[in-house]
Order: structure tokens, then C-alpha cells, then sequence
């Protein structure tokens, strides 16, 4: 029987694990709720044009809602313009359109903090060694998306660098960083980024990895020098491959997130909304619903309140 | 009777995608509920379908030159950068920087045709190449970053002129819809009722037959290149229209995208045989599959293997009624 | 009864001292060559004797690596087959150069398409299909290959003759100085070999001449004024039909009489 | 003297790539730093183009019938999760996933091939479809998640075999890397000393004589693309030793990259005419490459830049050496 | 002298009421035909007659619309070249049907490659290179077509004789029931062409029977048994050297005389 209320996720793209738990625990939550799901994706990171498409298709179905991870928030706005017009309610996740107001509301996560989060850990973990550190940037790609830039920066300012311009990568000038290469997000990227930095400098020991795959592969790249004891991953995600990675010292820390939650949240705000008309409520003091950020680690260091990976593996996403 | 077939089809190339497109709508119509078969939904459709056809424009006189162009949707981005960046950033007057924009496109054709004929490389390789620079300088000139529709819409309205829609019988056709219908006829044209259209044919189909019999082969493809970088760069101002913004991330899979088009559209990727007007229908029909299948509420991982088999099927039909 | 006009006028279309290598292979050995208005000259030699690079570096179609070649008197050196064709040399080649793609009529007119009149023609350059739809017809049938039904046929659903017939008649089209054929014949049946023959009369009455290349050596004779023989990359003997017999011609062309009684 | 290069060139028709590939050496050796000619690095871009090699293979062979594969990423991938799932998750003695993985890739090579013959369609459109079904195959059957490398270290370190790495003055060369060479031999010997290798050549130089001489050209292609998804399970073995883990977000350039390496070689894409060697040498220029610029630390969007104009140089310097 | 025979024994090669149609164009239109053990049988028709189509059926190369085909007395349906040539009809096409990109050698032996002896060959299937090669040159020295240096120069660099002078040589190479050649001399010199004559003497002496297309009507006369002359996709009449002259046989391939006076 078709139910009375269509809700649409459009997600960055179908093959990154942290969008598909996201679609699975939409899909979950949907068939609670008794509403129907409709599932889109981009084709690649930064695909703008299939996510339009996508929101096209769902006003032509007669969505009532649509949950959007946005691959390039300002680019998409426009479209979302046309989806509210046509009396769609728009919700945000993960990612927040720029300008936010864009959407009806946003669930995301902030993925400055993330990176400084884990910035802030390596330096503490560092220590008295940070002043000397030789830094790997493992970033996504070149083109330079929003979630990589974000995550990339706020590692340098966590740990201590000097970034100019926070949209920018790349116009640093502090030493310590050997150098930035892209991974494509996988772990062949990881691994190959990692070779070719290691020889570059092969006294290489922060690595920033801008998810936990290309940690992975950088991981396999250092073993095969036997220097993975010597260096220290960050990573951000919360995969459960990644904390699982962490709980055997493969990654040094990463920054959680928690796409199945906000995929839960929106489905239900969403509910809410077509049920009551009632928006779903903002973090207390900001302007969107915050998802928040946890740091696994097994190692805290300077004070920051970090999950144990052993906690991790209850609360990761997949 | 079997004999008029025959004669239809050998006349009409054509015609086979055309009844595999109305075969697709049919079903759809059926599937995906009464959604899919209105004249909103079909517009939608043209709209949707309206970068990838330009640039298979671009791409279908390239191919029948025996030719490929991987720089395609490169060409597209930088040119709708460069129109938004002048207009927006450093205020030119919109349609100087529309003109400079189809200028940078033609030059971008211009560079991968002076490569093809003077230094005698594969194709593929060449506009491979370019595809990296092009998309380097695009990043490098966009700084990766997005301009907004709002700044757009107050700077310079004229690069959304294409995106801009008017209702006919209830659907909704943009500018830029009827200007990728308006290039396709403007190619047919020149295909068949040209002595260039000839020459870009004969180029594709024997190259050396057609230089003894006089055709400066490599004029024919420096201007289907020079041509084909200016179209793509219409399709740039037609991507603005279309996403309002201007995205440098835009356009990666538009290669890929607009050889299917071509190839799903009868046209061979050995150059010499073909037709425009199938990469229209080609076109449309992953269109149609593509929005079909939203429509009728398929999961996405299994749209993507429904679209797969779909393409085969499409195809397999195309050649079973041109056999029968 | 033109072939006797070489020692009066200077060559219209001469060559001298020729050399073209394909890597180990020397397809031209030092070849001399000379065409007088008015004649038909016909070029015979053993398969590989280097007949058809001698024909190609003549139009235009291969760049010779040493020698030059002289049109009207003037040295000129074609650089593409368009470059010959503007100076007035028409080739048949012996792979025909056919697009197989293209129609018959297509064919005929490639490189040369007619415009329709009026503003149809000069501003949407539209072409006149309709006349050269009509036209081809004419010329094929003139050539007694009207055998094909269906002139938007395409060519490769030719038969082997019906193929080398398109190739023959788009030489015969045109209007030129020269007219240079490479086995014209081969493919052709009875009647139309002797319709071929016919043309190659005809257009040297009209004062035009004639390069023939042949196997067929009772052809060669009927029809040639000189006989160029070719052997092993260059010209061994220029013989005529009235002086040397046919067994004469073949002995020199295969090497077993020496080149000693040329004329 | 240049009688003698000609010849040279004639025989060893990659010899060309080669010099390439040594004037690339010697250029990066000069710019880079000493850090890039060393046994230690070189052996590094070794491992790096393992993977696109093997695919090369496959590629070569293919493309060499005047087809073309856009579904070996998706089939290394689907292989390799095959194995992993079968052998980790679901405890199958390893060698056992292996042997499945493998028959994994015959199978879907083998559809390629049967759609190809069977249905007569372009291999273009068939692998494209195939691409997307194997994609969304693989996403289903590895539930998008990813298999740890620690997890297959105690499960089934056969997997990891490839990956695995020995000491030869100085580098250091991985199973994988051996397995591509050997796997280049072998494709080698089968093209030039078997009557196998002659009837792919000919069925790709000239379908209706082949055919007329009495080849099965049907049974030729249907062995290569068979033959062709086996060497992509082989590459997705091989992946997993490089990576670790098995990760079902692998290969999506790939297609590319080894459709690259093919061309760069010196293969047509028309079919007929062409060597698996230089395949070998374009993996390699394009490894080189890569490796060469990360090493001298040019910002990464410059990196595509400079990969590009160079992969014309240095095709553009193939073609003039063989033409001296 | 071996001609006689079609009355003593049956036909090897028949087939009867061939039609087979190419869209608009009917290329074969109830056509007939019989060979008969140790003959040479001659097949003449003008351009577009539908002699290849004919021959193309015989081999398996196309499928007839409607008629059959009985080989050695049974009815036989090739649905592929390999099948006609397993059955032992080998053919020269008259496109020729060759390989451009292989060498001589390859194209000689493709599909009948030969493998090296010992385990080299039953293990690893390598091919035997050397003894290829060196058969490949007597091959052709035979056939006095050794005008080409390099065995090993692709066929696409051939001259237009020498091309069909491998696909002659190819089909001459292997023992056979039936050898049918579509046009085989069209390119060939003088010398090559005799040869290439003689050889169908002896294939036909050995007792094959030979089917042979030309145009070249003293050719016929000199060399085939019998006639079959083909006009507008069907047989008009078949005749003998003997009984009719040239003449007569052109004029009632061109229809210009009824095929009455068919013996
Ligand atoms: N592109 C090429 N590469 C290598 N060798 C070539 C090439 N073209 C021609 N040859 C060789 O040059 C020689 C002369 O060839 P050409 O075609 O001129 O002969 P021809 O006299 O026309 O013979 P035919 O009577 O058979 O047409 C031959 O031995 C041929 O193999
Ligand atoms: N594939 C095809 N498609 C369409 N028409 C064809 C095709 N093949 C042959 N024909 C037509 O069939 C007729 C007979 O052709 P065929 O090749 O048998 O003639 P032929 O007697 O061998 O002539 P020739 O002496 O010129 O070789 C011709 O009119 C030709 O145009
Ligand atoms: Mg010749
Ligand atoms: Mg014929």
C-alpha cells in the first residue's frame, strides 16, 4: 500500500560506506514510521548535476520531504529553492548548505571540529616533539570539496598551524608539513599517497588521513618500511572498520560522526513535520542540529575528552 | 510489406532508437504509475537530458570523424567558469563574458584538433591530456569555488537566461532545452545537407580515400574539434542555467555520459557511420531509464544495476528491429 | 594517330630520376618518366614493379624521397593529392579510394559537391542533391554501369566491378589536364571495359592525355600511342605498339630480352 | 645507418615506448632528486602500477579484437570481495575463496563476451551495462563494508600473498608485481608464438576475413573476454595484497587507467594492431610519471596538469622516434 | 580432355533455385549450378551479375533467402565459411580476404596454423615460425610471386598483385575437394597470370574440380571446360569452349542473344 508520506535522502554518493549506513538507517527508521523511503545518490564525490536531478524527480513524485547531503551546498541551493517552493520540506544532513537558511533545517556535523578535534590530539600526543613534527596531509581529491577542506583545515589549526585562508588548501607555510597528496578517499589512494610522501621524507610521523580507508592504505604503505610504530594516523569517519583500526593501533585516533543518527533524526523530523508542521528544534546555541563529533582514542592526551574504541564499537555506524 | 520495412528503416536510421524510446516510455507509463507519462514529468526529462545531448553533439561529430573527445565536460566547466568568474567576479558586462567564455571553448576544440593533425596522436590520448589541463586550470582559475546563484542572479541575469522556463501545454521547456534542440538540428543539417557534413564523414570513414579524392582531412577535423569546443561551451552556459550556480566539481562523468549518448544512439565509435538525431534519442532514453526508475521508487544501488541492464536491453532491442 | 606529337611539343608531364624506399623495400629506383599531350600512354610491368608508387608520387599521393617531377615545364612538388588535382591531374587509383560508407552518388561527388542555386546554395550552403542525384546517374550510365538500381546504395554493397565503375566514372566527371588511371579495368566485365576504353578515346581526342596503367596486354596494344615498361622500380624501354610485338613487350617487362632495342 | 634504426624499430615495434620510458627516467632522475633513482623507489613505481598492469592485460587483449572493457575495475573489485567475504566472513579455506574469486571473474567475463557474440551489440555499450551491474553487485555483496586487513591477516594471509614483499638489490618487489610480469609473459607468448594469438589479431584487424579464412571469431572473443575477467580476478587478488583489506570502493578509475596504459603502448583502437609489452611500457610511463611529480612536490592540482601535458609529450616523442 | 565426364558421374557441387536478396537488390534470382568432378568450370556474367553472391553461398560466406546447396550428392546447409571449407571447398574471394596488419606468412597460414614439433607444440602450442616462414617462401616462389623481399612486410604494404597473389597462394597451399576462385588473376602481371593457369591445369589434372570467375574471356576459352554464363542473379545457359565461340558467349551474357542455342 503506498503510504500518504514520501520522504526522499539524497546522499553524496552510493559506494562510501558512511552514506550507505546513512541510507540503510533511513531505511529502518522509514518503515517504522510507516513512510515511504526513496533513495538518490550523486555518482561522485562533488557530483552536483545528479543530486539536482535527483531533487527534480522527487518534486515530480510528490515528495513531501527530502533529507540532502550536499555534495556542493552552495551549487544546490537553487534546486532546493525550487523544492521548497513546490512545498518540499528540505533538510540538510551532514553537510549544511551554504547559505544554511537555505534549508527548511539542518542536522549535521562539523567537520572543522573533527579535524581540529584530532589535530588537537596529535599535538598533544606529541608532545614536546610537535615543534619538530613531519606532517603528512592525505587529503580526498584535488578538486577541493567542501567535507575535505573543512577537515584538512581544522586538523592544521588543531594542531597548531597557521591555515590563512580556512577555504583554501594548501597556502600553508609552516615546515612541518611534508607535503599534501589525495587519496581519492580509498585505500590504493592511501597507500600510494603515503609512498610517495614517505619519499619525499621518509622521517614522516603525523599522518592526517581524511578517512579511515585512506588510513588503512597509508597504514599498509608504512609497514611495508616497518615505520608503523614510529608514526601517528588521525583519521576522521567512526566506521566501525576505523575504530576497529584504532583498537589495534592501526589509526592513533579518529573523530567519530554519526551519519546513521542524523539520518534518524531527519526521517523522523520529516514525520514530525508532515504530521504536526513542526521544524525540528536547533543544537541549543547554534543554528542547526549538531550531531556532535567523539574522539576514539585508546590513548587520550591533553585533556580531551575521548571514547575508548571499545565504547566506539557500540556506538560506530557500520 | 516486409520489403516497405525494410526500405523505412534502410531509409530511417533512425528509427529503430526512436520506437526503442516510445517502447521505454510505454513501460514506464506503466511501471512508475501516472507520474512518469505527463507533460511536466516528460519536460523534466528534456531538462535533465539537456547538458549531456549538447555535449553529444559535440561528441557525435568528433566520433564520426573516427575521432573521441574525453575533454568534453572539461571543456564545459572551464567555460561556464570563466563566464561566471568575469561576470561575477570582475564585472564584465554578462555578454562579453559569454562570448569570451564560447571563446575559451572554441579555443580549448582548437588545441585538442591542432594536437589530433599536427602531431598525428591517437585521439583518445590527446583529449585525455587536455582533459587533465583543462580541469587543472578550471580548479586553478574557479579556485575550487563555487559561485552562487544569488550572486549570479544580481551580477549578470544573462548567464541564467538559459535556464529560464516557459510553460508550453503544461510542461515546462527552458531556453536551454530549446537551444540543445535548436544545435541538433543545426548539426543535422550541416551533416546531411553539407558539403562539410560529407567531408566529416568521408574523413571517419576512410581517411586516406579521403585525401586522394582531395578533402583536406585535417581542416575537417580541426573545425570539428574548433566546432565541437564551442558547443561545449554553450553546454557550460546551459549548465549554468540549469544549476543556477557555477561548480567547478561539475561535469565528471559528462565523458563518459555523452559517448554512451552517442554510442546508444547508433552512431560507431570507428567513425564514418552515424547519425545526430540518434544521439538525441540516445539521449533521452537513459534519461527516460534514469527517471523512470526514481519514479518508480527503486532503491539507488539497485537503480544503478537496473540502468546497466537496461542500456544492454535498450541496445539489443535497437538492433533486433533493425534485423527483422 | 596522336602519338606522334612527342618529338614536336615538350613533355606535358615528366619525371626524372625517382626514389621512394618503404623502409627496406625500394618501390622507386631512380625512374624517369614522360607524358606528350594527346597521348595515351600506357605503363606495364611485373606486380610489385613499383607502377602504382610511380602513379602516386605523380598525383600527389606519396612524396617522393629523391628526383623531381615537372607539369607543363614548370618543377613542381605536390605535397597532397588536392595540390594535383588543383593543377588539373585527375587519378584513378587502384584501390578506388572510396569511402564505403558513403552512396554512390556521395562518392561521385566527394571533394566537389555540387550547391544548390540561389540563397539555399550560397548562404545555407545547401547542397543540390537532387542534380547530383541526376547527374550521377547520367555518368553511370554512360559508362554502361547503370547494372546498380539504387544509386544511394553505399559502396561497399557494391559488387567488385560495380565499385571500381564509381571510381572510374568520378575521373571521367571532371574536366582536367590530365587523367591518370591505374588498372581501370580490372574488376570490369566485357562490355564495360570496352565502354572504359571508349572514354579513354574519346578524352584523348578531346586532346587530353592518358596514363593507363594495364596487365592486359592485347588492351594495351589496341589502345596505347607509347608504351612505358617498368621493371624493378624504373623505366626500362618505351616501346610502341606499331614497333614491338606483344611477346616483345612481355620479354622486356619480365627481363628476359634486354632493354638494348628501345626506340 | 638509418636502414639499420628502420629496421630496428620495424622488428621491436616497442622499442619506441621504451626510449620513452627511459628519456622519463633519466628527465625525473634530474629534476626530482636522487631520491627517485633508487632501486628502493623504482620498485615502489613498480608496485604502484601492479594493478593498472594487470588490467592492461586484459585491456590489451581486448581492445586488440577492436572491443573494449569498461567493466574490469568493477570485476577486479567484485572479485576481490568475493574472496574476502567467502574466505573471512564466511570461513572457506582460502585457497578456496581464491579459486571462487577467480571463477568469479571468468563468469562475468564471460557474459561480456557472450552478450558481445551473442547479441552482436558494441562491446562499449555492453561493458558499460556491465559495469554498473558488477558495481552494484559488489555493493550489495559486500554490504558496502569494508574487510580489515588485521581480520585477513588471521583468517586468510593467502590473500594478503601478493602483497607480499622480497628483497632484490635494494628494492623490494612484491608477489603481485612478479605476478604481473609473468602474467605479461604469458599474454606475450600466447599473442606471437600461438595460433591463438594470431586469430585475435586477425578478428580485430578484420572481422569478415577472419571469418572468411575460417576462424571462429566468435569462440576468439568470447575466450578473450573470458580469459579477460580471469586476469581481473587475478588484479583483484593482487589488490588485495597492495591494500591490505578488501575495500568494495575500489578501482573506480580504473578503466580508465588501463584503457590509458593500452593506448600509451601503442595499441589501436580499432583493433589488430598493437603489443602487450607496450602496454607494459605505458603503465610504466605512466607510473614514472605519478611517482616523478609527487617526488618533486608539486601542489597536486599542478600534478594533473603536468600529468597530462606530459602523457602527450611523451606519446608525441613515440610517434617521432618511430618516424626518424 | 577431362570435361566429358558430367554425363558418367553426378555433379560434386550443385545447387539449385539460389535466391538471395539484399534489401531492394536481388542479387541471386533462382539461380542453378553443377560441377562435376575433375572439370574446370567457368563462371562469366557482366558487373552485378550476382557471380560473387553465387560463390559466396557455395562457401558458407552468406546464407541463400531460399534453394539448395548438395554437396556431393547431399543436400548441405554451411551456415559458415569453416563449415564449406571442413567439407573441403576452399575459396579465393574476390575481395580477397586478407588480414592488413598480419604479415605473408601469417596471412598465409591463418587459421591453419602449423605448430612446432615436440612438446613445444603439444604443451605450450607454439607455433612453428621457421618452417612456416620457409614453406611460405617456396609457396610463393611457385607461383612466381617472389617479386616481394620481406615475407615479413605486413599486407596492407603489398602492391595489388602481390596481395592477390597471397590469396591465391593461400588457397593453392592446402589439398582440397572443390577450389573455387572469384576472379583470381584481375591483378596479376603476365607471368603471374599463366602461372596461376597452369596451376588450375594441375589442381584439375590431380582430378579437383575448380570453379573459376573472370572476365577474361580468352582466358576462359583456354582454360575451362565448360561455361556457366550468369545474367541478372540467374544461369542463362552453359556452353563450352568447343561449341560456342567468345562472341557468341559475350553476346548472350549481355543478353544480346537468347540463350537458345544452350547445349
Ligand atoms: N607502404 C608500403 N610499405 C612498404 N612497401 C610498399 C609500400 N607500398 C608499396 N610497397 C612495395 O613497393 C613495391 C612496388 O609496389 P607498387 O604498388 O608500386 O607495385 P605495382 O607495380 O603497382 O604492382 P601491381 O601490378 O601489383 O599493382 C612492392 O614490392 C610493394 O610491396
Ligand atoms: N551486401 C550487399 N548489400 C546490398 N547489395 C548487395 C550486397 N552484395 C551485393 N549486392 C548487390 O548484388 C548484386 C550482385 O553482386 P555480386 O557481387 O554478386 O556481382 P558480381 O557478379 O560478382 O559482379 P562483379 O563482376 O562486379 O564482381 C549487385 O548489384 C550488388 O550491388
Ligand atoms: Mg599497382
Ligand atoms: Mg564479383
Amino acid at each position: 500500500a503506498r503510504s500518504e508520506t514520501t520522504v526522499g535522502l539524497i546522499t553524496k554518493s552510493n559506494t562510501n560506506p558512511f552514506f550507505v549506513k546513512m541510507r540503510e538507517g533511513a531505511e529502518v527508521t522509514a518503515k517504522e514510521l510507516g513512510l515511504e523511503l526513496r533513495t538518490f545518490s550523486g555518482r561522485y564525490d562533488g557530483d552536483n548535476d545528479t543530486q539536482v536531478q535527483a531533487i527534480e524527480n522527487l518534486i515530480a513524485v510528490g515528495a513531501t520531504a527530502i533529507l540532502i547531503t550536499a555534495n556542493d551546498p552552495q551549487a544546490i541551493v537553487p534546486a532546493v529553492q525550487r523544492a521548497r517552493e513546490a512545498g518540499v520540506l528540505v533538510i540538510a544532513i551532514d553537510t549544511p548548505l551554504d547559505p544554511m537558511d537555505a534549508a527548511d533545517a539542518t542536522i549535521a556535523t562539523d567537520n572543522f571540529k573533527a579535524g581540529e578535534l584530532i589535530g588537537r590530539w596529535a599535538a598533544a600526543t606529541l608532545g614536546e616533539r610537535t615543534a619538530d613534527a613531519r606532517i603528512a596531509m592525505l587529503n580526498l581529491n584535488p578538486n577541493a570539496i567542501t567535507v575535505d577542506v573543512a577537515r584538512d583545515q581544522g586538523f592544521l589549526r588543531g594542531f597548531g598551524i597557521e591555515i590563512h585562508d580556512p577555504n583554501v588548501v594548501g597556502d600553508e607555510t609552516d615546515p612541518r608539513i611534508v607535503g599534501h597528496d589525495v587519496t581519492q578517499g580509498a585505500e590504493e589512494g592511501g597507500r600510494r599517497a603515503m609512498e610517495n610522501l614517505l619519499q619525499r621524507d621518509p622521517s614522516i610521523n603525523v599522518v592526517y588521513t581524511v578517512n579511515e580507508p585512506s588510513a588503512a592504505g597509508a597504514f599498509e604503505a608504512l609497514k611495508a618500511v616497518g615505520r608503523e610504530h614510529a608514526v601517528t594516523i588521525v583519521s576522521v569517519d567512526g566506521g566501525c572498520a576505523g575504530v576497529a583500526d584504532v583498537r589495534d593501533g592501526v589509526i592513533g585516533a579518529t573523530a567519530m560522526q554519526f551519519p546513521v543518527q542524523m539520518a534518524v533524526l531527519g526521517v523522523r523530523a520529516a514525520a514530525e513535520w508532515s504530521r504536526t508542521g513542526a521544524m525540528p528544534e536547533p543544537s541549543p546555541g547554534l543554528a542547526f542540529y549538531d550531531t556532535g563529533v567523539e574522539l576514539i582514542t585508546d590513548r587520550p592526551a591533553g585533556g580531551i575528552p575521548v571514547t575508548s574504541s571499545t565504547d566506539g564499537l557500540t556506538k560506530c555506524w557500520g | 510489406m516486409l520489403e516497405l520495412i525494410h526500405r523505412f528503416f534502410h531509409r530511417n536510421p533512425t528509427a529503430a532508437p526512436g520506437i526503442v524510446l516510445l517502447v521505454a516510455v510505454a513501460i514506464f507509463s506503466a511501471v512508475a504509475g501516472d507520474r512518469f507519462f505527463q507533460p511536466f514529468n516528460l519536460s523534466l526529462v528534456l531538462q535533465q537530458v539537456t547538458i549531456i545531448g549538447l555535449l553529444g553533439v559535440a561528441q557525435t561529430l568528433i566520433i564520426l570523424t573516427a575521432g573521441i573527445d574525453l575533454s568534453v565536460g572539461a571543456i564545459m566547466v572551464l567555460a561556464s567558469v570563466v563566464m561566471g568568474r568575469l561576470a561575477v567576479d570582475f564585472g564584465w558586462p554578462p555578454a562579453a563574458a559569454v562570448a569570451l567564455g564560447l571563446a575559451v571553448g572554441a579555443a580549448c576544440g582548437t588545441v585538442n584538433g591542432v594536437i589530433v593533425t599536427r602531431l598525428r596522436l591517437p585521439p583518445f590520448i590527446v583529449t585525455l591530456g587536455t582533459w587533465n589541463v583543462f580541469l587543472a586550470l578550471n580548479l586553478w582559475y574557479s579556485r575550487s569555488q563555487t559561485i552562487r546563484s544569488q550572486d549570479i542572479e544580481s551580477a549578470a541575469p544573462l548567464l541564467q537566461w538559459t535556464g529560464r522556463s516557459m510553460e508550453l501545454l503544461g510542461a515546462r521547456v527552458t531556453v536551454g532545452s530549446l537551444l540543445m534542440v535548436l544545435l541538433f538540428g543545426v548539426a543535422w543539417y550541416a551533416l546531411n545537407w553539407s558539403a562539410w557534413g560529407k567531408h566529416v564523414y568521408a574523413t571517419g570513414d576512410n581517411p586516406q580515400a579521403a585525401q586522394l579524392v582531395g578533402i583536406r582531412t585535417n581542416r575537417v577535423l580541426l573545425s570539428v574539434y574548433a566546432v565541437g569546443g564551442v558547443i561545449c561551451a554553450v553546454a557550460g552556459w546551459a549548465l549554468i542555467g540549469r544549476i543556477g550556480s557555477v561548480s567547478p566539481q561539475a561535469g565528471l562523468t559528462a565523458n563518459l555520459d555523452s559517448i554512451t549518448a552517442v554510442v546508444i544512439g547508433g552512431t560507431s565509435l570507428f567513425g564514418g557511420r552515424g547519425s545526430v538525431v540518434g544521439t538525441l534519442i540516445g539521449a533521452l532514453i537513459v534519461g527516460i531509464l534514469r527517471n523512470g526508475l526514481a519514479l518508480t521508487g527503486v532503491d539507488v544501488l539497485w537503480q544503478e544495476f537496473a540502468v546497466g541492464l537496461l542500456i544492454i536491453i535498450a541496445v539489443a532491442l535497437d538492433q533486433w528491429i533493425r534485423r527483422i | 594517330m596522336t602519338g606522334n606529337r612527342q618529338s614536336a611539343s615538350p613533355p606535358m608531364l615528366e619525371a626524372h630520376g625517382l626514389v621512394k624506399r618503404f623502409g627496406r623495400v625500394t618501390a622507386l629506383d631512380g625512374a624517369d618518366f614522360e607524358l606528350y599531350p594527346g597521348e595515351v600512354l600506357a605503363v606495364i610491368g611485373d606486380n610489385g614493379a613499383g607502377k602504382s608508387t610511380l602513379i602516386k608520387v605523380l598525383s600527389g599521393a606519396l612524396v617522393p624521397d629523391e628526383g623531381e617531377v615537372r607539369f607543363g615545364g614548370e618543377p613542381v612538388s605536390f605535397r597532397s593529392p588536392i595540390e594535383a588535382r588543383l593543377a588539373g591531374i585527375e587519378t584513378v587509383y587502384q584501390d578506388l579510394a572510396l569511402s564505403p560508407a558513403l552512396d554512390i552518388v556521395e562518392n561521385l561527388f566527394l571533394g566537389r559537391e555540387r550547391r544548390a542555386r540561389g540563397i539555399l546554395g550560397t548562404v545555407f550552403r545547401r547542397l543540390d542533391r537532387v542534380g547530383m542525384h541526376r547527374e550521377a546517374g547520367e555518368r553511370m550510365s554512360e559508362l554502361g554501369l547503370l547494372t546498380v538500381t539504387d544509386l544511394s546504395q553505399s559502396v561497399e554493397t557494391l559488387s567488385g566491378g560495380q565499385r571500381q565503375g564509381v571510381a572510374v566514372a568520378r575521373a571521367a566527371v571532371f574536366g582536367s589536364r590530365v587523367i591518370i588511371m591505374d588498372e581501370p579495368t580490372a574488376a570490369l566485365g566485357v562490355s564495360e571495359t570496352n565502354r572504359v576504353l571508349e572514354l579513354i578515346r574519346t578524352v584523348r581526342d578531346r586532346g587530353t592525355p592518358i596514363v593507363l596503367v594495364s596487365h592486359n596486354m592485347p588492351q594495351v596494344w589496341e589502345i596505347a600511342d607509347r608504351i612505358h615498361v617498368h621493371r624493378l622500380g624504373r623505366r626500362v624501354a618505351v616501346i610502341r605498339p606499331g614497333t614491338h610485338s606483344m611477346t616483345d613487350g612481355v620479354a622486356i617487362m619480365t627481363g628476359a630480352m634486354g632493354p638494348g632495342e628501345r626506340h
